[in-house]
Parts: C-alpha cells; structure tokens; sequence
C-alpha cells in the first residue's frame, strides 16, 4: 500500500524533526549568519565605509556580486561545464543529426499557437529585463537567458522543429554561444591585459579598483549603476544562456535512430 | 496622500500579538512544503510510469521552488525553475518518447 | 524554552529532516532502481537536495516578530541602508555556491540523458539487468 | 484587518496546495497530475505575492513570471507527448 | 476618510478574499468531480478566480504599503505582467492538455452523457 | 632566478586562457572548415603555454621556497578566490603540462580514427584546463568547480567511441556515480562552511587549528563527516579500492591518448586533493586528530588491498588496454601507501620519506603509464585488435616503440636505474625508519605479482611469433620518437635521481610540515593585517 508507505514515511520524518528540535538545536539558523556572509553583504555595494569601500563591487545585489566578481573564475568555469557538455552531446551524435524532415509538422492547436505569438515579446522584454539588470534586481545571465530560451523551445514543441529550423539551426547556436562566452572570458582577462599595456598591475577578473592595481572599469554610464564588469558578463552570459538551453534541447531531438552494427 | 488609518504602527504588529505570528506562518509553509516534496521524491522514484516519474519530480522541483523563495533566494529560483522544472523534464520526457515509458519489474 | 520558539525550531527540524528524508530516498533511488531514467531523476533530485540544505544554512531566522530577513539585495543605498542590511541579509554566499552547483548539475544530468539516448541505439532497452546481461 | 487577509490567504492557499497535491500524487489519469500541478503553481504564485508584502521584499515578485512561463511549457510538453508522441513533430 | 489608500486596501483584501476562497472551492472541487473533464472546471476556478483575481488583488495592496517606497511600482508591474500572463497562458495550458488528453485517450467520460467528439470514450 | 612579476603574470591567465581557447575551438573549426589542423594548432598552443607557465611557476616556487599566491580580481584569500601553489602544486602542474605535450601531439597523429575531430580536441582541452585549475587552486569551492570541468571532460572522451556499446556504457556508468560522487563533496563542503565558515584551504588549514570556537564537539562530528565525503568523491576520482569498478571499463574504452590522459594524469587529481585534505587542511595537530590517523590507516589498508587486487586482475587479462588499466589501480594502491604514512605521528621524518616517495611514484606512474597506453595505441592500430594473441610479435615492426614499451614495463615494476624503482624504495624506506616492516614487504609482493603480467604482455608483442604478418604503416617515425623520448625522460630521471632527491623532498616537506609558511603566505596578501579583518572570519 503506497498510501501507508507515504504515511509511514512523514511520520518517520516528522519524529526525526523532533528529535532534531530537541538533541541539536544549533543546526537550526539562527539569527547570525557566518561572519564572511556579513562582511559580502556590507561590502557588496559600500562607497562609505573607509576600509571596506576599496573592496566593494558597487553592486547592490549580493548573489551577483559574488557570482561574477568575488568569485567569477567560479562562474567562468561553471558556464565552461555547462558548456563542455553540450560539447560532449555533439561528441556523442556528431553525424546523426540531419537537417529536419522537408513537410511542415502538424504543431499543437491554432489557439495555442497564437497565444504563444502575443506572449513572445513579452517573455522576451521580462527576459532582457530580468538580465541586464542583473546587479539591482534578482536575476543576471543566466537567468535572463534562460528566460529567453522559453521563446525557442515553446517554438520547437508548439510549431515543429523545423518552424525553428528556418530560422537558426545547430550550429547558428553554438556559434552564439561559443562567442558569447568568448566574450565573457575576454572581459574577464580585459583590465589584466590593459594592465600589461600600460605597465600598471592589474589581476585577472578584476573589475573595481584594488589597492596597488588602480584600474577599474566603469561603475556608471550616464548616471546608471552598471558595476562595471557585471553588465558586460550578464549580456554575455545572456546570449550565451539563452542558445545553450535551445542546443540542449534541439540535440535531443533532432538526433535519429541509430542502427549501430550489433555489439562489438 | 494616504492615510494611516489602517496602519496602526506596522504591517506585523497585529500579527505578533493576537494570531500566529509571522515567523510561524514562515516556517510551517516551510515545514509543509518540504513535507509535500518528500511525498513527491517518494512517489518519482516509486513509480513505474517514467512519465509519471517526470512529473513527479516536476513537482518536488515546485515544492523545492517555495522553499528557495521562503528561504529568501530569488537568485536561485530564477536559476532553478528553468533548469527543473523547464529544461530536465522536457529532455526527460524527449529522451522518454524516444526510448521506454515504462519501468519492468 | 517558550511555546511559540519550540514550535518555531520544530518546524525549521521538519523542513531539514525532509531534505535528509529526499536525500535517502534519492540515493536508494540512484543505487538500487534498476532503470537508467529513473537514476537519472533520482541524482537530479539528489543535487537539488544538496543545494536545498546549503541555502537553509545561509539562512537567517526572524530578528523580532516584526523585523523579518531580508533578501541578499540592499535597495536602500544610503549609509544607513547599508549598515542596516548587513544585519538582515540572508548569508549570500551559499547562494552563490548553489547558483554554481545547480548549473554543473545541469550539464552532467543533461549528458547524462545524452548518454541514455546512445545506450538505447545499442541494446534497445535502458534496464541496467539487462544490458548487464546482454554486455555478457 | 490586512494582516488578518495576508495571514488568513496564505493559509488559504496553503490548504489549497495541500489539497491539491494529493490530486498531483494521486490522480487517476496523467491529465489530472499535470492539471493539479499547474493550479498549484498559480497559487503558489499567489502565495509569493503575498509573502512578498508579508516579508516587506518587493524584490522577490520578480520570480513570479518564470515560474508561470515554465509550468505552461511543462503542460505543453505533456500534451505534445500525449497527442504526437514526438516533441519536435 | 475615505482616500485613495483605504479604497485601493479594500478592493485589494476583496479581490484576496475571493481568491482565497476560490481557491480552497477549486482544491475541494478537484476531489468532488469525478473525471479529468470535469475537474478541468474546477482547474479553470482556481486559475482566473482564484490567481488572477487574487494576484491584481496584492498588486493593489502593494501600492499602498510605504515600506516598499518607490520599489512598489516594481512589485506592482511584475504582478500585473504575472496576472496577464497566467490570464492567456493558463487557459492555454488547460486547453492544450485537455485536447491531449482527448487525443491521447488517457482519460474516459465517466459517468457520461454525451460525447460528441468521440462516442468511444463515453461510459 | 625568476622574477615573481613574470610568474604571476603567467599563473594567473593560465586557466582562463586556457577556456577561452576551448570556447574558441568549435568556432575557428567551422569558420576555417578545418576538422583536424585549427582545432589541432589552438590544442598544442594551450597546452604549449601551459607548459611554460608550469615550469616558470615551478621554477620560482622551487628557488625562492615559498608558496605563490595569485589572487583573482584582487581578492584576498577567504573573500574571493586564490591561487596558491607550493612545491607539492607546482610539481604535480608541471608534470601534468609536461606528460600532456606529447599526448596532444600523438593526438594528432591518433585522430585519423574520428570523424569531426574539432569537439575531441575542444574536450581535450577542457581536461587539461580541469587538471592544472584543480592542481592549482587554493579554495576549495574552486576545487570542486575545476573537478567537474575536468569529470565532464572525460565522461565526453569516455564516450567518444560511441559506436562501441561498451564506451557508452562504460560512461554512463562512470557519469552517474560520478555526479553523485561529486555532489556528496560539494555536501561536504556545504557541511565544512557551516562549521568552520570559510571554503578558502589557508583559512581552512588556520581555522582548523587555532580556532578556539570549534572546540564544540557538534562541530568536530560535522567536520568529520564532511571529509569522510569528501574522500569518498576523491578516491572514486582516483580509483581506490572499493570504488575502483568504473576503472577497467572506462579507461580503456577511451581514445588511446584519452587512455594515456586519464590514467597516467586525471587520478592524480584525487590524490593530490587527497593528501591535500589530509595533511594541509586536516593535519595532525589540527581539531580532528585522533580521527585523521584512523582515516589514513583505513586509506592505508584499502591502498593495499587495491595494489593487490590491481596486480592480481592484470593477470587475468588479455586485452592490452584492460591490463594497463588494472595497473593503473595497482599503482594508485602503491602512491596511496605512501601518501597515508601521516598516521605514524612521532615519526615525522618517516613521514616525509613516504610521501616524497608517493610523490615521486605519482610522477613515475604518470610519465610510465602515458607511455605505455602511447605506444599500445601504435600496435593496436597495426592489427586493429587489442587483444594479447591477435598482438603476437608486432613490436618487430615498430623497434623504437617496442623499446620505448618495455622501459615503460620496467619502470613500473622498479627496475634498478628506472625512477619508479627510487619511488618504491622510498616508501618502503620510510615506513622501515617507522619500524612497520610488514608494507615494505607488502609492496614487493604487489610488484612481484604484476611483473609477472608486465612480463606477458612484454612476451606477447616483442617476443611473440607473430600470426599473420604485420605491414609498418607510414608516416608514424616522429610518433616514435616522441614516445622514445618520454621513454629516456625515464632513465634519466632515473640516472639523475640523486640530483633530484631535493626536490621531492621539497615538495613533501611543503605537504606534510610547511603549513605554516602555506598560511602566513595567504594571509600576507590580506591587506592591514589579519586583525583588521577579524571581525570577518571566526
């Protein structure tokens, strides 16, 4: 009986809980966090503070900042598995994915269809919004691409692949993606190579300036708060984001059936 | 422009001392949704209906979605819908159609 | 230790013995059902369930019963604003960790469902008994 | 009076949920499971609305319009499933 | 006595209210009926009654909380977009699946009257 | 002397150039139409650079004897990331640089076998980059980051045969309990932040020892627990005993350079991450010392048990590729009997004798194993067959490589002037000055049993008379001449030995006793001092 499995199962949990509450209350949260934390969130976004004010990112939003400035060689490297995955799908089904099928396929009903037509550009604007501001609001790259990527994948399974297919195929994709994150490496190693040039030092990844590496990329364009390297690896990672999940898709669906011959 | 009629001191103050107050409320919505998403893993990883055992684990990823916003972490549910409830299912259910619905005994 | 803050720490124990209760659940899953996709569901659930723990350790209980925390965001960015955040922001590097291991989980899962594709173009079947048997 | 609508809704909504995912868990048919699950997350949308005023976070509505996206893809990828087998057809 | 604030409130707690009991309606409503087709309406309560009516709703009680300051307008535009969202893409959703669901023949009229589009699947 | 300006400038774009070439790879492949030559010239210009930045970066570490710290975006240590390389980094970077120069080159030799060849070498390029980010890292958050690029890499690569069943599933095999695997050290280090509040090594190494909060014993349990997860994953990456299963399936199942990549450099990573936990972060006088001498004497025994079970495997085998494999688990048994002498506290220059004897193994297993999986590829490829009987006699045809071969042979048996006879030697010398004779004896006996699987596979393809006979191929002498010069780098680094006793030394003494110098160093770079920033750290 599953029900009395499910049953057995919550009040095993709800015992646990218990007895958790009464053996180890100080795993619970409390109301410190660790000190590291603390100093993130006074330091994230701080031109007050007479020490802490050369540390500051000058972005408000804690989780970006620490995504792609404290600890954007994390980032960088996430975004490479992300990725070398994809690269290892394309490994995986290289020849066998054929340019689709020449007839129109059927796709879901009309209504559904132009529902999806009046709400692509809203999801887009919401997606642009949601990433390139980033470093104010939740949200950043990876978010507002994927996003965008609703646009794609509703065209894939609501028209056909190959209503896509007219439009960007495979390799439009990758090269998308390959440039954007070329782009965000770029901006990553960019005040490192100003640095060489000028014969000022500079670090790899570095956005606002630090003691004894004077260079800073730029906190305000026009009166707006872009935190400097923050935007650029949000664009970036946006478009990037926004293909990767069509390419992860598209693979999959695209690849035919495979005859191996028998087992080797 | 407004007034304060309706405001005696803070959106909480009523709550604090009269009803559960506001921390409460918190955590058992924590509690019960967590409670929901066990519920939902047991039954994904039960059930012989792959399909099924898609949409189950779309629902413990919802569950695990109110808890990352109970736990105040915007950032990540903007990161984990997409990926949980958008991206895994819908390869899931591809790699599915393309292969076996269901699990033998 | 009063009512209410029992209640309180209860409620916050279930919420964490429910993530343990799906990490069980989900590593039985990965390691004794003998089905590709569905070990493939059970280690997503499993990484979700990680993540989930690591943001509940970044987080912050309730100040006063009228001070709730606050998001890792400041909105307010004058000096006081800021000083004042410190003190209710939810702790922001967890969240960073988990915004980073969500994505990595997402890659090795999608490959993993890549690799399930070409596992069933050989054998015909995603039953691990079986291609245990037919691997011979 | 609006305490008692923020506190009294998410309790509402709560009970909603709960009762719902017995349908979402249950449920005779595959329709049933993905039509619960979709409810469910439009109340879960209200519940943040609510939460979000409740915790004083205007910052968190903003987690409301993915979330809304993203259950409407997973009711397609179902019914695309169930009508053609095939997502790309 | 009675400004702008107070009126935006009431309507607002209305709309909640409502919500909130269309909701718990549609939840009990779901156990109550006996087919996918049926409980496709109580589906339908919970989504316009019980989200969108309850989501403009908070939009309004948001514009009238001062903690929020100039973020509200913020909060307020993300729950609109929301409640017009789930306004054309719930009823989307719901159709789509119910026409997969017919199509696929998942789910049988029972108890049946008439079925117009595929006798088969009555009784 | 190397000036420290031009070592840092090299560490600190290493990693990220390295992945902007792999993001480069695919497109200069469709945008020159080239399968092979572009994505080949960007492959041996990352792997180029690679190796003249390990050797600089070694070079400095190793003259001016303290550690190298880069900070990315400025950071210091605990609030961004750190790159912090000792001898013990150094070393193992620059080995791994070094053995992947000529497994690039043999690549391109090897890749007439693929089709769309540009996703093999992008794949490539993504391990090397995993291997030099996790050798070199000093968070370890970062740590995890680069294991996961390195493990997505070679699942890829695993699977790039795709038309062998067997590839397919021996990655999905090894995929699948990697994630897990993975996940449980990203748990692990979820645990090690709640309790001790940092994920940087150096804070991690201090806090461990000189802090007085984590005196609570709920702390202590969960620290623990975290390191026994921890070393779960590692020593699934490296293929320690009870988790060595994924190894004979997947590593032959890979491309041939592939093979010679993740058995000769990708189980170093959980070795050195490994002694890293055990000896940096976790040391003897650390909080958790009574429970770290019962970890290692656990390690100790499963590094037995697996040389053993490793040796006695490769006799059963006839396939060429799964001998070499199971030798693989033979000798990473042998480096982990090295590396666990840290239980014999009180010893401490036994201690030190071991693990630059495990160290020097790491080396002598890495350059040996590369070779041998190198010049298997050449033979399989003359008979299209990797199994010992079909192979029979064809090392006439290809001399230089046969050589090559059975130096390779005898390097990792231990033959006398060959390195891998010294990294024997000085485990077992060091654990003799601790007075434990019984592993000494142990590990002649793991040699002794897979010499005599050495010595078949050496018959088969020398010795043996051949079946059918067995045309040279063309266009394969530089291929043998590479292999001909890992194969001298054998014997003279095995000749030069005596010379080069300083620098193992080094590097173990880094590991095991210079963890003061390997904190100071990262808290140097906090700027106005550590007291400044107190209130930040617990």
């Amino acid at each position: 009986m599953r029900i009395v499995e499910i049953a057995v199962i919550i009040l095993i949990v709800l015992a646990f809980g218990l007895l958790i509450t009464v053996a180890f209350s100080y795993i619970a949260p409390g109301t410190r966090i660790r000190p590291l934390g603390e100093f993130y969130l006074y330091a994230t976004y701080n031109p007050y503070d007479p020490i802490v004010r050369l540390f500051t990112v000058m972005s408000p939003e804690g989780v970006t900042a620490i995504v792609w400035d404290f600890r954007g060689l994390d980032t960088l490297f996430e975004t490479s598995v992300f990725y070398l995955a994809i690269i290892g799908a394309l490994a995986l089904t290289r020849g066998l994915m054929p340019a689709p099928r020449s007839e129109e396929g059927q796709g879901l009903s009309v209504i559904v269809k132009s529902v999806t037509k009046i709400t692509a550009p809203m999801i887009l604007a919401v997606g642009a919004s949601v990433g390139l501001h980033g470093h104010l609001t939740p949200g950043g790259g990876f978010q507002g691409g994927s996003v965008i990527a609703v646009i794609p994948m509703l065209m894939i399974v609501i028209f056909s692949v190959l209503f896509l297919a007219k439009r960007m195929n495979v390799t439009g994709f990758l090269i998308l993606r390959s440039i954007g994150l070329a782009i965000i490496g770029f901006t990553g190693v960019a005040l490192f190579i100003a640095g060489l040039v000028l014969g000022v030092p500079a670090w790899v990844f570095q956005n606002m300036p630090k003691p004894g590496a004077p260079l800073s990329m730029p906190v305000e364009v026009h009166g707006a708060l872009i935190s400097g390297t923050l935007w650029f690896f949000n664009l970036a990672e946006m478009v990037a984001v926004a293909s990767g999940f069509s390419i992860a898709f598209l693979i999959l669906l695209l690849v035919k059936e495979v005859e191996f011959r028998g087992k080797s | 422009m407004y007034s304060h009629a309706w405001q005696t001191s803070s959106i909480l103050s009523y709550v604090g001392e009269k009803m559960i107050p506001g921390e409460t409320l918190h955590y058992l919505v924590m509690a019960v949704t967590a409670l929901i998403s066990v519920v939902a893993t047991y039954m994904a990883i039960t059930e012989k209906d792959l399909l099924k055992a898609v949409i189950f684990s779309a629902l413990q990823s919802g569950m695990y979605a109110i808890l990352y916003f109970l736990l105040l972490a915007p950032d990540i549910l903007l990161v984990y819908i997409p990926v949980a409830v958008g991206l895994i299912p819908g390869v899931l259910i591809v790699l599915i159609s393309k292969t076996e619905r269901w699990e033998k005994e | 230790m009063e009512p209410t803050e029992f209640l309180n720490l209860y409620l916050l124990s279930v919420t964490i013995a429910s993530l343990l209760a799906n990490v069980a659940i989900s590593l039985y899953g990965v390691f004794y059902k003998p089905h590709y996709t569905k070990k493939i569901i059970a280690v997503s659930i499993l990484s979700d369930s990680a993540n989930t723990i690591a943001i509940f350790i970044g987080f912050r209980r309730w100040l006063s019963p009228s001070q709730p925390p606050s998001v890792a965001i400041a909105t307010n960015l004058s000096r006081e604003g800021i000083e004042k955040f410190a003190n209710v922001g939810v702790d922001p590097l967890p969240q960073a960790l988990v915004l980073t291991a969500i994505v990595i989980g997402l890659a090795v899962t999608l490959f993993l469902i890549y690799l399930g594709y070409m596992l069933y173009c050989h054998y015909k079947t995603l039953d691990m008994r079986e291609i245990r048997r037919l691997k011979g | 009076m609006l305490e008692f609508v923020i506190i009294g809704g998410i309790i509402a909504y709560t009970i909603g949920i709960a009762l719902l995912s017995v349908i979402a868990v249950k449920g005779p048919t595959i329709g049933d499971q993905v039509l619960a699950i979709d409810t469910i997350t439009y109340f879960t949308l209200v519940i943040f609305s609510l939460l979000a005023i409740l915790l004083k976070q205007s910052l968190l509505t903003v987690t409301l319009i993915p979330l809304a996206l993203w259950v409407y893809a997973l009711d397609v990828y179902v019914s695309k499933y169930l009508i053609s087998g095939d997502l790309g057809a | 006595m009675l400004d702008g604030a107070t009126v935006l409130r009431v309507i607002g707690s209305a709309l909640v209210c409502l919500g909130a009991f269309a909701a718990v309606v549609s939840a009990i409503g779901f156990h109550r009926f006996k087919n996918f087709y049926l409980r496709l309406h109580a589906s339908t309560v919970g989504t316009i009654w019980g989200t969108v009516y309850a989501l403009v709703g908070t939009a309004l009680i948001s514009l009238t909380i001062e903690e929020f300051g100039a973020t509200k307008w913020f909060i307020f535009g993300n729950i609109i977009v929301t409640a017009i969202l789930v306004f054309l893409l719930g009823s989307a959703g719901s159709h789509t699946l119910a026409r997969g669901v017919h199509k696929a023949r998942v789910a049988r009229v029972q108890p049946c009257v008439a079925d117009k589009l595929d006798p088969e699947l009555c009784g | 002397m190397v000036p420290e300006t031009l070592a840092l400038n090299l560490l600190g774009p290493l990693t990220p150039t390295l992945i902007i070439l792999v993001f480069l790879t695919p497109l200069f492949a469709k945008v020159f139409r080239s399968d092979r030559k572009a994505p080949f010239i960007l492959a041996l210009l990352g792997v180029l650079y690679s190796v003249v930045a390990s050797t600089i970066v070694f070079l400095y570490v190793y003259q001016s004897g303290k550690p190298l710290v880069y900070l990315y975006g400025g950071w210091p240590p605990h609030f961004g990331i750190v790159y912090e390389v000792d001898a013990f980094n150094a070393l193992l970077a620059m080995l791994t640089s070094w053995v992947m120069l000529p497994i690039v080159l043999y690549s391109y030799w090897y890749s007439h076998h693929f089709d769309e060849a540009s996703w093999y070498y992008t794949l490539l390029l993504g391990l090397l980059t995993g291997l030099l980010g996790v050798i070199y890292t000093g968070d370890a958050f970062n740590l995890f980051v680069m294991l996961e690029v390195l493990s997505i890499s070679a699942y890829g690569l695993v699977a790039y045969h795709r038309e062998r069943a067997e590839a397919v599933e021996a990655a999905a095999k090894y995929a699948l309990i990697g994630l897990v695997a993975t996940t449980m050290y990203f748990f692990a280090l979820i645990l090690i932040y709640a309790g001790i509040g940092s994920v940087n090594m150096a804070l991690l190494a201090m806090l461990s020892r000189f802090s007085q909060t984590l005196n609570d014993p709920g702390v202590r349990y969960l620290t623990l627990l975290a390191l026994a997860l921890s070393l779960w994953a590692f020593t699934y990456k490296s293929a320690l005993f009870p988790n060595h299963f994924w190894l004979p399936d997947a590593h032959p199942e890979a491309p041939t350079p592939v093979s010679a990549a993740l058995s000769g450099l990708v189980v170093n990573v959980g070795i050195y991450a490994t002694a890293r936990f055990l000896y940096t972060l976790f040391g003897s006088d650390s909080m958790l010392s009574g429970y770290r001498e019962a970890v290692l004497v656990v390690i100790l025994m499963l590094g037995v048990v697996s040389g053993v079970v490793g040796a006695m495997m490769m006799l059963l085998q006839r396939d060429i590729k799964r001998l070499l494999a199971y030798s693989t688990i033979s000798h990473v048994g042998i480096a982990y009997i090295g590396l666990s002498a840290g239980f014999l506290t009180g010893y401490e220059e036994a201690v030190k004798i071991a693990v630059a004897g495990a160290i020097t193994h790491v080396v002598a297993h890495s350059i040996a194993k590369a070779l041998l999986f190198m010049s298997s590829g050449v033979f399989i490829d003359a008979t299209g067959s990797r199994d010992l009987d079909d192979l029979q006699g064809v090392g006439r045809q290809y001399p230089l490589t046969s050589i090559s071969m059975i130096i390779g042979f005898l390097s990792l048996a231990g033959f006398i002037p060959l390195i891998g006879f010294y990294s024997k030697l000085l485990i077992a010398y060091g654990y003799f000055v601790a007075g434990l004779a019984i592993i000494p004896v142990l590990i002649i006996v793991i040699s002794a049993i897979s010499l005599l699987g050495y010595m078949k596979a050496i018959v088969a393809i020398v010795f043996g008379v051949p079946r059918k006979s067995v045309e040279r191929k063309m266009g394969i002498g530089w291929v043998e001449v590479t292999l001909f010069l890992m194969a001298l780098s054998l014997i003279v680094l095995g000749i030069l030995f005596y010379y080069l006793t300083p620098i193992f030394e080094k590097a173990s003494l880094d590991l095991v006793k210079n963890v003061g110098t390997y904190v100071n160093e990262a808290l140097n770079y906090i700027p106005g001092g550590l007291s400044k920033w107190l209130p930040y750290m617990r």
